[in-house]
């Protein structure tokens, strides 16, 4: 279906049907005179609009979209609207970052007896939409290729952690081996430069425990398989914080995890280090300083500076030390939390919207949708249900276009919002590095701004965001349509 | 599928600004379309005849109505289709009138506009699925939750329907407001003459069981079958044993109890009845200023009780009643109007709440009936009477009318003149609202038989001139001049507000308030006594501003509806309802923590924890479809599918 | 003998140019900057930077891209009889010539891989065919072996031809390119280029040294009844594929997984129409085998593992007689959790040598 | 502590003695008021009811000046003064209107002002209760005292910021610090009629008279005020007020300033008592007998 050349642009509603789809009704009755544009789909609660849906029409070829619900405390079923507030405010925070023009999208609240009101908003909202102009396509922009600034200031000191108590460590392990089933760690892989995650079942798997800056993968993305059983898993700060936002969803129960930990001093960023380290054939040797790793490979040495080469989620870590562990060992480290902007989301903060849609456009060619960025997120629960690949509900094709490919990411992202505790493991699990975590990362900033600086995986009794509401809002704030 | 596609011209309604043939054609190309035309009136009779002959002719299984608002006619269509063997959820409607054709002239536009909703209607309708009603049992049995006069009418004629009733009242007597003032209007009849007897039936009727000094704790269930705690507070009187005799006021030493029958105008014993007529008549102890309980020593009323009733140890308890719905009657309260400065905010003796002055006239308050100053005593001559403190005020966040309060301030400047003959009243206004019937008419005749002097215009400041009267000064808008007056007692029109607690029992019983604590009924005109939860009705002021006769009218529709909700022997669930797939779902809980109906439950499902819609109480609303991040929860006929149907209908580039 | 011709490093760009003509599409290996630098194929044009390392997604898409169209459909209706339809549908398979430029051997034997079930079983599947057929490939010989390549293994090798029509080997001052198939002699021929018979053995001799680097491989004879052998024992499975995330970068970025699954998008009577689509799919993924009733025989991962090993490595040569796996060594590089399928090749060989040594005992 | 001074045009002239009990005041309390280079009158009353932007441009230019000396606080004692101060510079934080009242001034206005409040809300801001106690000489103890603050002190409420707009209390608490038993006055923010004394004689002596009546009703010794206009007003027409209510007052008005310059033991010419037309005598007198009558109470124990 094709809107009037000239005339229309497409702009999407969706009513809730006890207020707003009233309001319209009101506004029709007293013969209030509105654009033609607005196409209204009725749902029974704002709470019902799930912010994909708008992504998807904004993605497909809509305009604007419109999500009007009835007045706080006058939802239908009591609460849907509070939700519904939260949602779609993190969703309009979050558009921007897709390179979509958030004034694209808006929400409000419409009595069934505002008639007069709904004709406002509406010829508001479709001069807003005529003066933004038809919106730009993600298919239709110039790919445009960025790479981050990684030259970055960490919040504490860097290193190799290997003064860490990794004996007292295995000790520990040792002592409570009998009771888990498994405890979760690290272990060398293919060579000395390579970790991959070890599941210790014996004392000669605890010999296998390895600490250090080659321990990148998150060890909390396995705990979820494991429900029902007892459990242990030895965390760096960051993961510690997965497993407590997984503690916070009841995802898995505290009485059958069993947390261990030693500060972390950093970890390396695999990429930049393979890339340096480029084609070799053996390790020669993996040696150590305070700072630096220098690895030895066919002969040659390459240095690789901790405060250069860590992980870019190690610069803005407020959380060295567990966030929450049964046995800790070495000595805590605090850090004051700072905020840090994370160098994926410096890199788009940097652009325009038309050069972000460039960029993401770009970015996405390349993606093979292998989903390990989904697979390796530790707060990806639905697992073998993930709406990506169903048919009921039909949210994705297979097409291998840019467009369903961000399409995913941006499900990823909404499905994360005030739970992505930004361990990084999608974007490092990316064959291709496609720099999908700063998704996350917006996400996740405009969770703290508007939930007084919430972030996720800090305490285990938080109820996450976006599964609750407050009636009066303290930082969301209803926009006026003069 | 086979649709058929209907679009209505509703005479010129839709026709002047729509070319609905030409709609009728585009839709002829939609998928799945088979038959479409263009009727003058599909509403009407033959209207609804023809798509019933449509449905037969083209072996439909599916129908499109494009004309007004589903919120018009939807049950109506689907009554139609149904009649013609489909399913009713194997219809669509398009509203092209209020959204199209009433809101702009442009035909063309509109035309292409009504082409396109009729499309998102149509592909809607190929995602649909026919869906039935599940039927179960209802508990024939009503919660009414307040004992004012609302609450004592749904409660009695609920009773005398056969219906038996357990009506929870908080204070430790029913009768609610009503049964505080002396008079009622415009008939100037005695309250207690004509609330006692109804109260009295209340006590008397087999079907009632009445909870006085109790409250409701909890609510769970769904229509048909809801589970009530109820709170009763201790009275440290064993009401089975007291007989309301009266000997244990008469005896108690703790005289300086507040008593809040008579609005804080006098004091009464810590044990206390709180008026001849109460219902029950049985004493309660203000734990307090009761000497026993406070101090330990005294033990007076146990001493003289002839029954032994009082039990100083006595605890709260919980009772559980179960009942098939709910109606909610908890009246209103008097704001706050200590807000008002200029008034004096409550500090001077002689400006009081109209609500006090009925205890001041009435027989049986503490003045026995005598208008005196509680300052002093002395009778005033001077009375002046303001109206609108607290409502219609912005300024103080109380923009509403209370409704009643034009008409009891004209009965009590009657009643000022028939209590004292040589009094002068004054009544500042801002307008008469007396649209009831007899209302004008006795607001003239307090101002052309009783000399009352009506003076339209707001009171800027109330203060003590230093010789025992009050200087009311304010405006006489008609006269444009500033008046001043010297008062020997000031009567506020005190502005309501929805009694206190509204808010919380209205989270228990799932139901929607505005932001004064009113609960809101669920269609301002068409449904003023049902809420959007099913099986629970309210009565009275709870649902906004009324007087008397409003809210005994509102406690029978109530009654009306519960006698209607019970009069069948099954009820029948709104097959509009969450559904979950047990094969996605991952059991993460997050669906529970959002409903706002508690609908849905862990269960185990082969070995495995999984989410679980208790269809009774499912409401609807999706919040959880939309919650459950891997889709397994599904509204149905609002599933994800149906509605990407219409986005796609409408974004596809 | 085959024709053999020479380029210099700024030689390449009108080489490109020669291959870009009639219409042929040629993929060239270009570099995605990144924090995480990646390479892949994309179409060449003219002035395009382009990289000759080892792309990180090999070439697979030239053949079997990853989602295709299978057929596309319309509706339309009669105006007279709103109940009639008519259908129009177009199956022809979208295939352009194409080149692809520097692959490395171990993708130019994907395609040898591909080529078995695609075009020399009982059905010969179109789509491919008609890709394959209008496919050249210029292969770019492996200067050296690496920590994650493992060709020689699965019977290639850093120079190895099979598969590819042209063979390109790096020398001190260019690149001397040799046929080996008529294709490749009829392309080479008339690009124009220098001849290189001169330095034919300088190239023979880098293919050497790139021999050389490589560490020796195990013997794999008898993988393909070691693995069998092992099938039943879900310990073992279990064991190697403990911390496997089920995602699919190991097969989504393997030159020589073939696993796709088909679906209908679009509408006959929406303006893009109907589609039947073919896109990869994994044997990774859980939904990959979910039957419609929801019963899934490889319900755990450690049985998606043992199909994936054993597809590879000894059901496959069962059937076509050498291993599905051109040891490219993309899956362990790629894998977010380092999981490495020799590892599990030579365990289940081990484990095989060790249970028929315990056979021959008893 | 340091605060920038507008004195305002009466200060210099109907008010002399308001001002130079501020200052002693101020001075006693360690206030410093540095007033202003080159200020003008802030065209209260007539200005602002000819011309907004004529009128805020007298205000802006005051308010320039403040701002250039880098103060964050401008105090001045007279309520009109300040209610305009105020509005001038509220209304320059609409662009169009600063660009408008620019353009009259010889050059752009500061971007901020420093905010104004009255010398009343300085002195509480800067001394405490107890602090004040302390400082007393001269109790007020034995005198009953009307709070009076008129109309503008508290008007408009979102603009003045001064308190409970019907009910502010600052005076009294500063003068009960004083030992002073201030009187619940129900007229403390009511008009007197100052501005009509002229056009609108009899109204002005009806308004002042009812505040004087009530206040002589609840017996006070004196009414004490914070605006130049009321205390002229209710003083210096006390008579005509009188007539207008068919009886005749004797009530001293007192700036708040002088009230509190007594309790600090200021000399009295410091006050300028001398300038009231209502007599302050009588008052003085009974301070003296009573400080005389502790003083023995105080030897005999």
């Amino acid at each position: 279906m094709s809107v009037l050349d000239g005339k229309e642009l497409r702009i999407v509603g969706f009513l809730c049907n006890w207020c707003s789809y009233g309001g319209a009704d009101t506004a029709g009755v007293a013969r209030a005179t509105q654009p033609t544009d607005l196409r209204i789909i009725r749902v029974p609660c704002s709470g019902r609009v799930d912010p994909l849906f708008i992504i998807k029409a904004l993605f497909n070829g809509a305009d604007g979209v419109l999500v009007s619900g009835c007045h706080p405390r006058d939802c239908h079923y009591s609460s849907g609207n509070f939700y519904a507030r939260r949602r779609l405010e993190v969703l309009k925070q979050f558009l921007p970052v897709l390179g979509i023009d958030d004034r694209r999208f808006a929400y409000t609240w419409v009595s069934a007896s505002e008639g007069q009101r709904w004709q406002h908003v509406v010829t508001q909202f479709t001069k807003q939409i005529h003066d933004l102009g038809p919106a730009p396509r993600l298919e239709d922009a110039e790919p445009l290729l960025k790479v981050a600034d990684m030259a970055l200031t960490a919040l504490r000191p860097l290193g190799t952690g290997q003064h860490a108590a990794l004996d007292a460590l295995k000790a520990a392990i040792r002592a409570k081996l009998p009771e888990l089933e498994c405890i979760i760690g690290w272990q060398q892989g293919r060579d000395a430069a390579h970790t991959v995650p070890l599941f210790m079942r014996t004392p000669e798997d605890v010999d296998k425990l390895v600490w250090g800056p080659f321990n990148v993968c998150n060890p909390a993305v396995y705990l979820p398989s494991f429900k029902g059983k007892k459990v242990g898993v030895v965390v760096k700060g960051c993961d510690s914080r997965s497993v407590v936002e997984l503690l916070q969803e009841n995802l898995i129960a505290r009485e059958d995890v069993t947390v261990f930990s030693l500060p972390c001093e950093g970890t390396l960023d695999m990429a930049r280090v393979d890339q340096e380290l480029g084609r070799y054939t053996t390790i020669d040797n993996v040696a150590y300083d305070a700072a630096h790793v220098i690895i030895t490979a066919d002969g040659v040495a390459h240095s690789f500076c901790m405060a250069d080469c860590a992980q870019g989620k190690c610069y803005g870590c407020a959380t060295p030390s567990a966030v929450l562990a049964d046995e800790r060992l070495g000595t805590p480290v605090e850090v004051t939390p700072s905020d840090v902007t994370p160098p994926e989301l410096a890199l788009l903060d940097a652009m325009t919207l038309k050069e972000r849609l460039s960029f993401w456009h770009g970015q996405m060619q390349r993606c093979l949708r292998c989903y390990a960025c989904r697979n390796a997120c530790p707060m990806c629960v639905c697992r073998d249900y993930c709406i990506s690949d169903s048919r009921d509900p039909h949210w994705m094709t297979q097409e291998a276009s840019a467009k369903e490919k961000l399409f995913f990411q941006t499900i990823h992202a909404l499905h994360l919002a005030g739970r992505c505790t930004g361990c990084g493991e999608c974007q490092r699990a990316c064959p291709v590095g496609i720099p999908i975590l700063a998704l996350r990362q917006q996400i996740a900033r405009a969770v703290a701004q508007l939930f007084d600086g919430y972030k996720p995986g800090l305490h285990p009794e938080d109820v996450p965001p976006l599964l609750g509401y407050e009636v009066v809002e303290q930082n969301i704030h209803e926009r006026d349509w003069k | 599928m086979r649709i058929g596609v209907f679009i209505c011209h509703c005479g010129s309604n839709i026709a002047g600004t729509v070319d609905c043939a030409k709609v009728a054609h585009i839709a002829r190309a939609y998928p799945d379309v088979v038959y479409a035309t263009d009727p003058m009136y599909t509403c009407a009779e033959p209207g609804q005849a023809a798509i019933e002959a449509a449905i037969h002719e083209y072996k439909l299984d599916g129908v499109v109505v494009a004309s007004c608002s589903p919120r018009m006619h939807e049950p109506t269509f689907r009554r139609t289709v149904e009649r013609a063997g489909l399913n009713r959820y194997m219809f669509e409607m398009a509203n092209i009138r209020e959204h199209v054709s009433w809101i702009g002239k442009d035909m063309e536009a509109n035309t292409n506009k009504a082409a396109e909703l009729v499309r998102l209607a149509v592909e809607k309708l190929r995602n649909n699925v026919p869906l039935t009603a599940k039927q179960f049992d209802v508990n024939k049995r009503v919660l009414v939750i307040g004992g004012g006069v609302a609450g004592i009418q749904a409660a009695l004629d609920c009773a005398d329907g056969g219906v038996p009733v357990v009506l929870v009242e908080r204070e430790a007597t029913i009768g609610g407001k009503m049964a505080k003032l002396d008079k009622t209007f415009p008939t100037v009849d005695c309250s207690a003459c004509i609330l006692g007897p109804k109260m009295v039936d209340v006590a008397q009727h087999p079907n009632i069981t009445l909870y006085a000094c109790a409250e409701v704790e909890d609510v769970s269930g769904y229509v048909g079958n809801f589970t009530v705690k109820i709170r009763k507070r201790a009275t440290y009187v064993d009401w089975s044993k007291c007989t309301g005799c009266g000997a244990c006021t008469e005896k108690c030493p703790s005289k300086k109890s507040p008593d809040a029958f008579n609005e804080f105008t006098g004091t009464t014993t810590a044990i206390s009845i709180a008026f001849p007529q109460a219902i029950p008549k049985k004493a309660v102890i203000n734990p307090q200023h009761c000497r026993q309980l406070t101090k330990g020593k005294c033990g007076v009323c146990a001493k003289v009780c002839p029954t032994g009733a009082i039990n100083y140890d006595m605890q709260d308890e919980i009772v559980t009643e179960e009942v098939g719905s709910i109606v909610a009657a908890t009246g209103y309260d008097l704001m706050d109007w200590s807000v008002y400065g200029e008034y004096g905010g409550g500090n001077y003796p002689d400006v009081i709440t109209a609500l006090q002055y009925e205890r001041l006239m009435s027989a049986s308050g503490p003045t026995g009936g005598h208008i005196v100053r509680p300052s002093d005593g002395r009778e005033p001559k001077n009375i002046v009477f303001v109206q609108c403190v607290g409502s219609r005020d912005k300024s103080v966040g109380r923009p509403y009318c209370s409704g009643f309060c034009c008409m009891y301030t004209a009965k009590q400047a009657i009643l000022t003149k028939d209590h004292i003959p040589d009094s002068q009243s004054f009544v500042f206004y801002m307008d008469i609202r007396a649209p009831g019937k007899m209302y004008d008419e006795f607001t003239r005749r307090a101002i052309e038989e009783y000399g009352t002097e009506y003076i339209r215009g707001r009171v800027s400041q109330i203060y003590p001139n230093g010789n025992g009267r009050l200087t009311v000064m304010g405006v006489d808008t008609l006269l444009g001049r500033q008046v001043e007056i010297q008062a020997d007692l000031v009567v506020l029109a005190v502005g309501i507000e929805a009694s206190k607690g509204s808010p919380q029992l209205a989270e228990k019983l799932r139901i929607s308030y505005d932001s004064y604590g009113f609960f809101m009924e669920s269609h301002v005109k068409l449904k003023p006594v049902e809420t959007n939860t099913a099986g629970v009705f309210l009565a009275g002021v709870c649902q906004g501003a009324k007087d008397i006769p409003a809210s005994v009218a509102q406690g029978s529709a109530a009654a009306a509806k519960v006698l209607a909700l019970f009069a069948k022997h099954k009820l029948e669930s709104d097959p509009q309802i969450a559904q979950v797939d047990m094969r996605r779902c991952v059991a993460c809980g997050k669906c529970i923590r959002c409903c706002p109906f508690g609908a849905i439950k862990e269960t185990e499902f082969r070995g495995e924890a999984k989410a679980q819609v208790v269809e009774t109480v499912c409401q609807g609303c999706g919040l959880c479809t939309s919650t459950c991040p891997q889709g397994a929860i599904q509204l149905s006929h609002a599933t994800d599918n149906q509605i990407l149907a219409e986005v796609n209908a409408l974004c596809q580039c | 003998m085959s024709t053999i011709r020479f380029v210099t490093p700024d030689g390449l760009s009108a080489f490109l140019d020669f291959l870009a003509q009639n219409g042929r599409r040629v993929l060239v290996p270009v570099e995605k900057p990144a924090v995480k630098r990646s390479v892949v194929f994309e179409p060449w044009s003219a002035g395009r930077p382009f990289t000759l390392e080892k792309a990180t997604v090999p070439a697979k898409a030239a053949v079997l891209p990853q989602c295709e169209t299978l057929l596309s459909y319309k509706k339309t209706k009669n105006a007279d009889d709103p109940a009639a339809v008519t259908l129009t549908l177009d199956d022809a398979p979208e295939a352009v010539p194409t080149v692809v430029f520097a692959c490395r051997p171990c993708d130019a034997r994907g395609y040898a891989v591909l080529d078995r079930p695609f075009l020399q079983g009982p059905y010969v599947d179109p789509y491919y065919r008609a890709r394959r057929e209008l496919l050249t490939v210029i292969t770019l010989s492996c200067a050296r072996g690496c920590d994650t390549c493992f060709c020689h293994w699965t019977g290639g090798g850093p120079s190895s031809p099979e598969g590819s029509d042209i063979l390109m080997t790096e020398i001190d001052d260019g690149y001397v390119l040799q046929s080996i198939t008529p294709k490749g002699e009829e392309l080479l021929a008339a690009a124009g280029l220098a001849d290189g018979t001169e330095r034919f053995p300088a190239a023979e001799n880098a293919r050497k040294k790139a021999w050389a680097s490589l560490a020796p491989a195990p013997n794999l004879k008898m993988a393909p009844a070691s693995i069998a052998a092992c099938f039943t024992d879900m310990d073992f499975w279990q064991h190697w594929t403990e911390r496997c995330l089920s995602c699919g970068a190991c097969t989504f970025f393997c030159p020589t997984c073939y696993c796709f699954t088909i679906t209908d998008e679009g509408e006959g009577m929406s303006p893009s129409g109907g589609r039947r689509l073919r896109s990869w799919d994994t044997c990774m993924s859980p939904l990959f085998t979910r039957e419609a009733s929801g019963h899934n025989p490889r319900m755990v991962k450690a049985q998606r593992m043992r199909n994936r090993v054993s597809h590879k490595y000894a059901t496959f040569p069962e059937n076509w007689g050498a291993f599905s796996c051109s040891g490219c060594g993309r899956c362990i590089g790629n894998c977010p959790v380092g999981l490495d399928i020799r590892e599990i090749v030579l365990a289940a060989v081990q484990r095989g040598a060790e249970s028929m040594h315990e056979k021959q005992e008893q | 502590m340091n605060f920038a001074y507008y004195p305002g045009c009466s200060a210099k002239g109907s008010s002399s003695d308001y001002e130079s009990s501020t200052q002693a005041v101020c001075r006693a309390l360690d206030i410093t008021l540095e007033e202003i280079p080159g200020w003008n009158c802030c065209g209260s009353t007539p200005a602002h009811a000819v011309d907004t932007e004529l009128s805020a441009a007298l205000c802006v230019r005051n308010l320039d000046i403040a701002a250039r000396q880098g103060a964050d606080l401008l105090l001045t004692p007279c309520p009109s003064c300040l209610s305009n101060l105020r509005a001038a510079a509220r209304r320059m934080e609409k662009p169009a209107f600063r660009q408008r009242v620019n353009e009259l001034l010889d050059a752009p206005a500061a971007e901020t002002f420093p905010e104004v409040t009255s010398v009343m809300q300085g002195i509480a801001r800067q001394i405490d209760r107890e602090t004040l106690a302390a400082r007393v000489q001269t109790s007020l103890k034995g005198l009953r005292l009307a709070a009076y603050y008129g109309c503008l002190m508290s008007r408009p409420s979102e603009l003045m910021r001064f308190e409970d707009p019907e009910n502010p209390l600052l005076m009294e608490g500063l003068l009960s610090a004083c030992g002073a038993e201030m009187v619940d006055f129900p007229l403390k923010t009511a008009c007197c009629g100052a501005s009509f004394g002229i056009p609108e004689r009899a109204m002005t002596a009806r308004n002042s008279g009812r505040i004087l009546e009530l206040a002589r009703r609840l017996g006070v010794d004196a009414v004490v005020t914070a605006c130049p206009l009321c205390q002229m007003n209710l003083d210096l027409r006390q008579k005509q007020a009188g007539r207008a209510c068919e009886t005749s007052f004797h009530l001293p008005v007192l700036y708040f300033t002088q009230m509190l310059g007594l309790a600090l033991g200021l000399k009295r010419n410091e006050l300028g008592l001398n300038k009231l037309a209502v007599s302050a005598n009588g008052l003085l007198e009974k301070m003296d007998n009573l400080r005389r009558a502790d003083a023995v109470e105080g030897g005999r124990s």
